[in-house]
């Protein structure tokens, strides 16, 4: 039986593991940089161990110094979070090695899982449909050209290590294939260390829909339903929604049918998510296992009502599952939003800093995974995730007006967010008509409709703006009056 | 008084009538009056009801007559006596924002992973100067006009914040 | 159509109907008296009101002031919360009179409610069991004590007007009684302003067990489950939860046919509570209608998925409920604590003052209805309860552990709260056992164990004691010895 | 140094052994060596991790060698130099805690419903004293020893702060 859990991660998802760890008396251990020295994680833990510098590689990429923690804290079980190590096969196999238990799919499924072609081939045998592309791994930029022309573009460059939209570029012709392939090949390794690259076709107008799978050490398999993800930007998520409105009762079921085998190919233990993309023509592709506890999980344990981490404790402990697919319904209807420390008008830049205040939403159905509190710092070192915000509702209705509600309390001060342009977003009658794909932000001109929404915000304001800037006037005027006198230069200066 | 709303390009005027209470005031702005009430207040920011409409605003600076606050959560820009702003301006010759259209700044902090000029080359604008990484993301910084390099104030692997000069273009 | 809501209140429950009636695009006004000027409900609604100074009277009892501001500021529907005007029928009448719609039963109804005799000779009538007691209103102290002896000690004193534990006494002797007579009439004048006292059998080791009540304007009732409020102080609820370990479905169908009958038989609309009194043989007797919403209506959203703000509006725009009670099924497990100021050790006396720094729990299915924020006060005028934790679990555990989770990672600096005192019951044997009833704290000696949990707690910190003691004195003696050289008056003063 | 942790009356060693770095120290508490990491410190308190486990402290008070403190939450007093304390209490004659004995206080902000007693009266401990309204419920005070009322310091529809002196009885 688990009883001490090391999180070899940070931010709100180390957070989120302890707050399960906790609840059911499981001693937690966490790790942190020297940047994270003032972390929500490093108070909330049982235990809490210094790992290295801020850089990833020197701290939370830094295996040998994690199982140094490991072995010294008297822990038995890791979880890695997402990210980071988390689908690292290497960490995966010195931890099995070490008699800790990777609370994940072992290190043979998670290396399989993680070679891209390897996977896809184990699909087909499976008879899991997958997107159209090259055989297998390309040697350099000049194969990758060649295999774009014959597939026809456009065409995505994919790390295979890659995961989270990271190492991943659509090119539309040769000129941007050269571009692209050295920037996957370095993001891939800023990310996770490595990187080897595939061509596949870029389908467009595509839906990016994936499924939870859950599957126990005595083979027993489900899916937890799916999520539909679509709203992204760089092929990374913003927003995610379940269930999806284009996937009915009879089509849940066929395609989870599919995940389940799928899970099977790979011999998959612990939870995971199988992605497809879904082609205009309503086609399912899959395309890729994430072998790993997802960003988006908490509005899949909404409507559900399962907690994920327990599930992932318990199946790591051998228990088989608690249920078949037939005892799972689905309840009600559940929205995240992602939000990101970015600016939205610089094309996504990340924005760090400090946070001097924030304020965090709260109400019914309402729930909000972060690491924020006031007087927090956002890190250049780490993602831009700072929150992740979710709603539930009884219809989708409910919960998207919870969650413009909710969006309207949030009060980051101190970095631009990704909240003014959920939103935008969330209003437009394309987003509540479910006209969902993952090109949806350009296809909707959501940038230039953002742009004139900010704009009558302004005009709303500007009655309060005047009246806020008369009554400084006053004040100013008074202050300056009174300098005028105590302080001749002062008035020299002004009338110079 | 006159106040500019930068952000709307709207001049509206604004003076206080009367002092009501302590914390209340009578307020007229474009010949409409309003009711103030002060909740909080202290120098960098106030919280007040307008007409019965709560808002909160932080001042954020207030240099020769512009000012920059966030009320309720929007960013805005008010100027004031904005003739005289202008004034002010075009005697000091605009020598600040010709240095700003020379400086390539960079808008996000991050570390240099690659330079791609040279001084001396000739860039156009949106040519790639170098390659930073933040929050493990690639982000290319590209030249803001055409003109050739006259300085690198940067290294490899160096850090950069926000707003630091990554070069000089001419 | 409602369009714009005020609320007559003020606290957590103002901001939890804020929060639906702003999903909804449902206009708000808040009102506020001196107290409040810094409060969040002020800040939240789309407009705010100050109506007067601290004192209830002068500001949420003022009905004319209410009036005033609803009739200026064109508001066309009006919610009382609880405490304060909600079960006050001369409000609901004036509102009535000036065509405006007061969220809740109707003034006669509401009258016939609160007039607990009235009240119960409806119940006799429609074949509603009630607890034994005299016929009706007592004169004076001398007709209580002759009913007392009639009918056996121990009897309850209760004020009809009285509400939410208030007004209401619990007397043994004929001395107990003469003493709480009056006692009773001062605090129901102070909470609502008027008194007049009934006397009832007061029964031994009872479970107190309500059902939310629903019906709209066309006739259609239905019960949305009971709830199990046992652990109370001072006959004040501290912890509710849902469901009730000693209803099971059968007990569940019963009681909710009587509750249906029960809301027919004072004409009811819109949602209430029916009150029961469980004797430790398994009956059920009815004790009294709480005609508005109630403090502890979050758990019932959690185990229902309704959003009961929302019912509360579509019933009071004329709508006919959208469920019959063969749609409603239970989900899980859900349970409340009330976060009260108030110092455990000194009779649950009030504990007020600002709060400098408060850190609100958060995580999956856990929910906190609060008013405070880092900064805010604690006020003397108005009631103790500053926050309502609710939990919510697929089974009974899982939401006792969240419960406990959240419990520790609540802080509230500055003022006394109940949060160590739950930890204790939350952790009894007898608690997870559900062997609940209302004499719990005396009956288990929870005080004591408390005692007891707070000194092993000072044990467990002793040695991270020490070391912030040696710590403080190494930076304090460093600080000595510098002011030493540099002020000898310092030193001459230690020297004497 | 010996410290006493008066809310289970032991006494313990305690001291620096060695600075590690600039906020890592070694220290010895009852012969044991522990590891002290410093995230944050001031004057009103520090956080740290100890052998590992994080805790925060804020410093409330600090008198004749008494310091209050509260640790993770929970409060605790901790004297040093204790023996020091109790010759200073002893020679100052116990005059304050005299006081405390003859003053009534309120332990509760309120305000005063009745006055049940007056000037002259004798009163046994457990005599309600008077009646105070806070928060909506009435909470009677009640006599903290058998004496006579010397003086009332209330008057009915007065409000008191906690530690208020309500009368004086002797």
């Amino acid at each position: 039986m688990i009883s001490k859990v090391l999180i070899a991660n940070r931010g709100e998802i180390a957070l989120r593991v302890i707050k399960t760890c906790k609840a059911l008396g499981i001693k937690t251990v966490a790790v942190y940089s020297d940047e994270d020295r003032n972390s929500l994680h490093v108070k909330n833990a049982t235990e809490s161990y210094h790992i290295g510098e801020a850089a990833p590689a020197k701290s939370y990429l830094n295996q040998e110094k994690i199982l140094d923690v490991m072995l010294s804290s008297g822990t038995d079980a890791v979880h890695p979070g997402y990210g980071f190590l988390s689908e690292n096969d290497d960490f995966a196999r010195l931890c099995e090695k070490n008699k800790i238990n990777f609370i994940g799919p072992s290190a043979d499924s998670m290396n399989l899982c993680g070679d891209k072609m390897r996977c896809k081939a184990a699909m087909l045998k499976a008879k899991v449909p997958t997107v159209p592309g090259g055989p297998g791994l390309v040697k350099d930029a000049d194969e990758a050209e060649k295999i774009a022309n014959e597939i026809g573009y456009p065409v995505m460059l994919k790390s295979v290590y890659g995961g989270g939209g990271r190492g991943i570029r659509i090119v539309n012709t040769d000129q941007e294939l050269q571009d692209g392939y050295e920037t996957v090949t370095a993001e891939s390794i800023a990310a996770v260390g490595k990187s080897a690259i595939i061509v596949e076709k870029f389908l467009e107008k595509t839906r990016h829909i994936e499924y939870q799978m859950c599957r126990d050490h005595h083979g027993n398999a489900v899916h937890l339903f799916e999520r539909e993800c679509s709203i992204q930007r760089r092929n990374q998520k913003l927003i995610e929604q379940t269930p999806s409105p284009a996937v009915d009762e009879a089509k849940r079921e066929e395609i989870g049918e599919l995940v389940v085998k799928a899970a099977e190919a790979v011999d998959y233990t612990n939870l995971g998510t199988a992605e497809f993309l879904r082609a205009d023509n309503g086609e399912f592709y899959f395309i890729e296992i994430n072998a790993r506890l997802q960003v988006e999980h908490p509005i899949s344990e909404m409507v559900s009502g399962l907690d994920f981490v327990k599930l992932q404790l318990d199946i790591a402990n051998g228990e088989p599952l608690p249920f078949k697919q037939s005892d799972l319904k689905m309840n009600g209807y559940a929205i995240e939003c992602r939000i990101n420390a970015e600016d939205t008008f610089l094309d996504f830049a990340p924005s760090t800093g400090p946070v001097p205040n924030v304020t965090i939403p709260s109400g019914p159905s309402v729930r909000c995974d972060t690491y924020l509190y006031p007087g927090c710092t956002v890190s250049p070192f780490y993602d831009s995730l700072m929150a992740k915000l979710c709603t539930w509702g009884q219809t989708f209705e409910e919960s998207r007006l919870r969650m413009l509600n909710a969006l309207n309390d949030f009060y980051i001060q101190g970095v631009e967010t990704s909240i003014p342009l959920y939103k935008t977003i969330l209003k437009t009658d394309e987003y509540k008509n479910g006209q969902l794909s993952t090109d949806f932000l350009k296809r909707f001109g959501i940038i230039d409709r953002l742009k004139e929404d900010l704009k009558n915000q302004r005009k709303d304001k500007q009655l309060a703006a005047i009246a806020a800037a008369v009554m400084h006037s006053t004040f100013y005027q008074s202050r300056v009056k009174s300098s005028t006198v105590t302080n001749p230069r002062w008035k020299s200066r002004m009338d110079r | 008084m006159e106040f500019k709303l930068e952000d709307i390009e709207e001049t509206f005027n604004g003076e206080i009538v009367s002092k009501i209470s302590n914390n209340e005031y009578l307020i007229k702005i474009q010949d409409k009056e309003h009711h103030i009430q002060i909740l909080d207040i202290n120098s960098r920011g106030m919280e007040f009801v307008l007409d019965n409409h709560y808002h909160s605003v932080n001042y954020l600076e207030n240099q020769t007559g512009e000012m920059k606050i966030i009320l309720d959560g929007v960013p805005l820009t008010i100027n004031k006596n904005s003739k005289f702003d202008k004034i002010v301006y075009k005697s000091s010759g605009g020598a600040d924002v010709g240095s700003a259209q020379k400086n390539l700044r960079s808008q996000i902090p991050g570390k240099i992973v690659s330079i791609e000029v040279k001084v001396g080359d000739k860039v156009k604008k949106g040519d790639v100067v170098c390659v930073l990484e933040s929050m493990k993301m690639q982000v290319s910084v590209k030249s803001h006009k055409d003109g050739e390099i006259k300085s690198l104030k940067i290294k490899e692997g160096n850090s950069v914040n926000k707003n630091d000069i990554l070069a000089e273009i001419e």
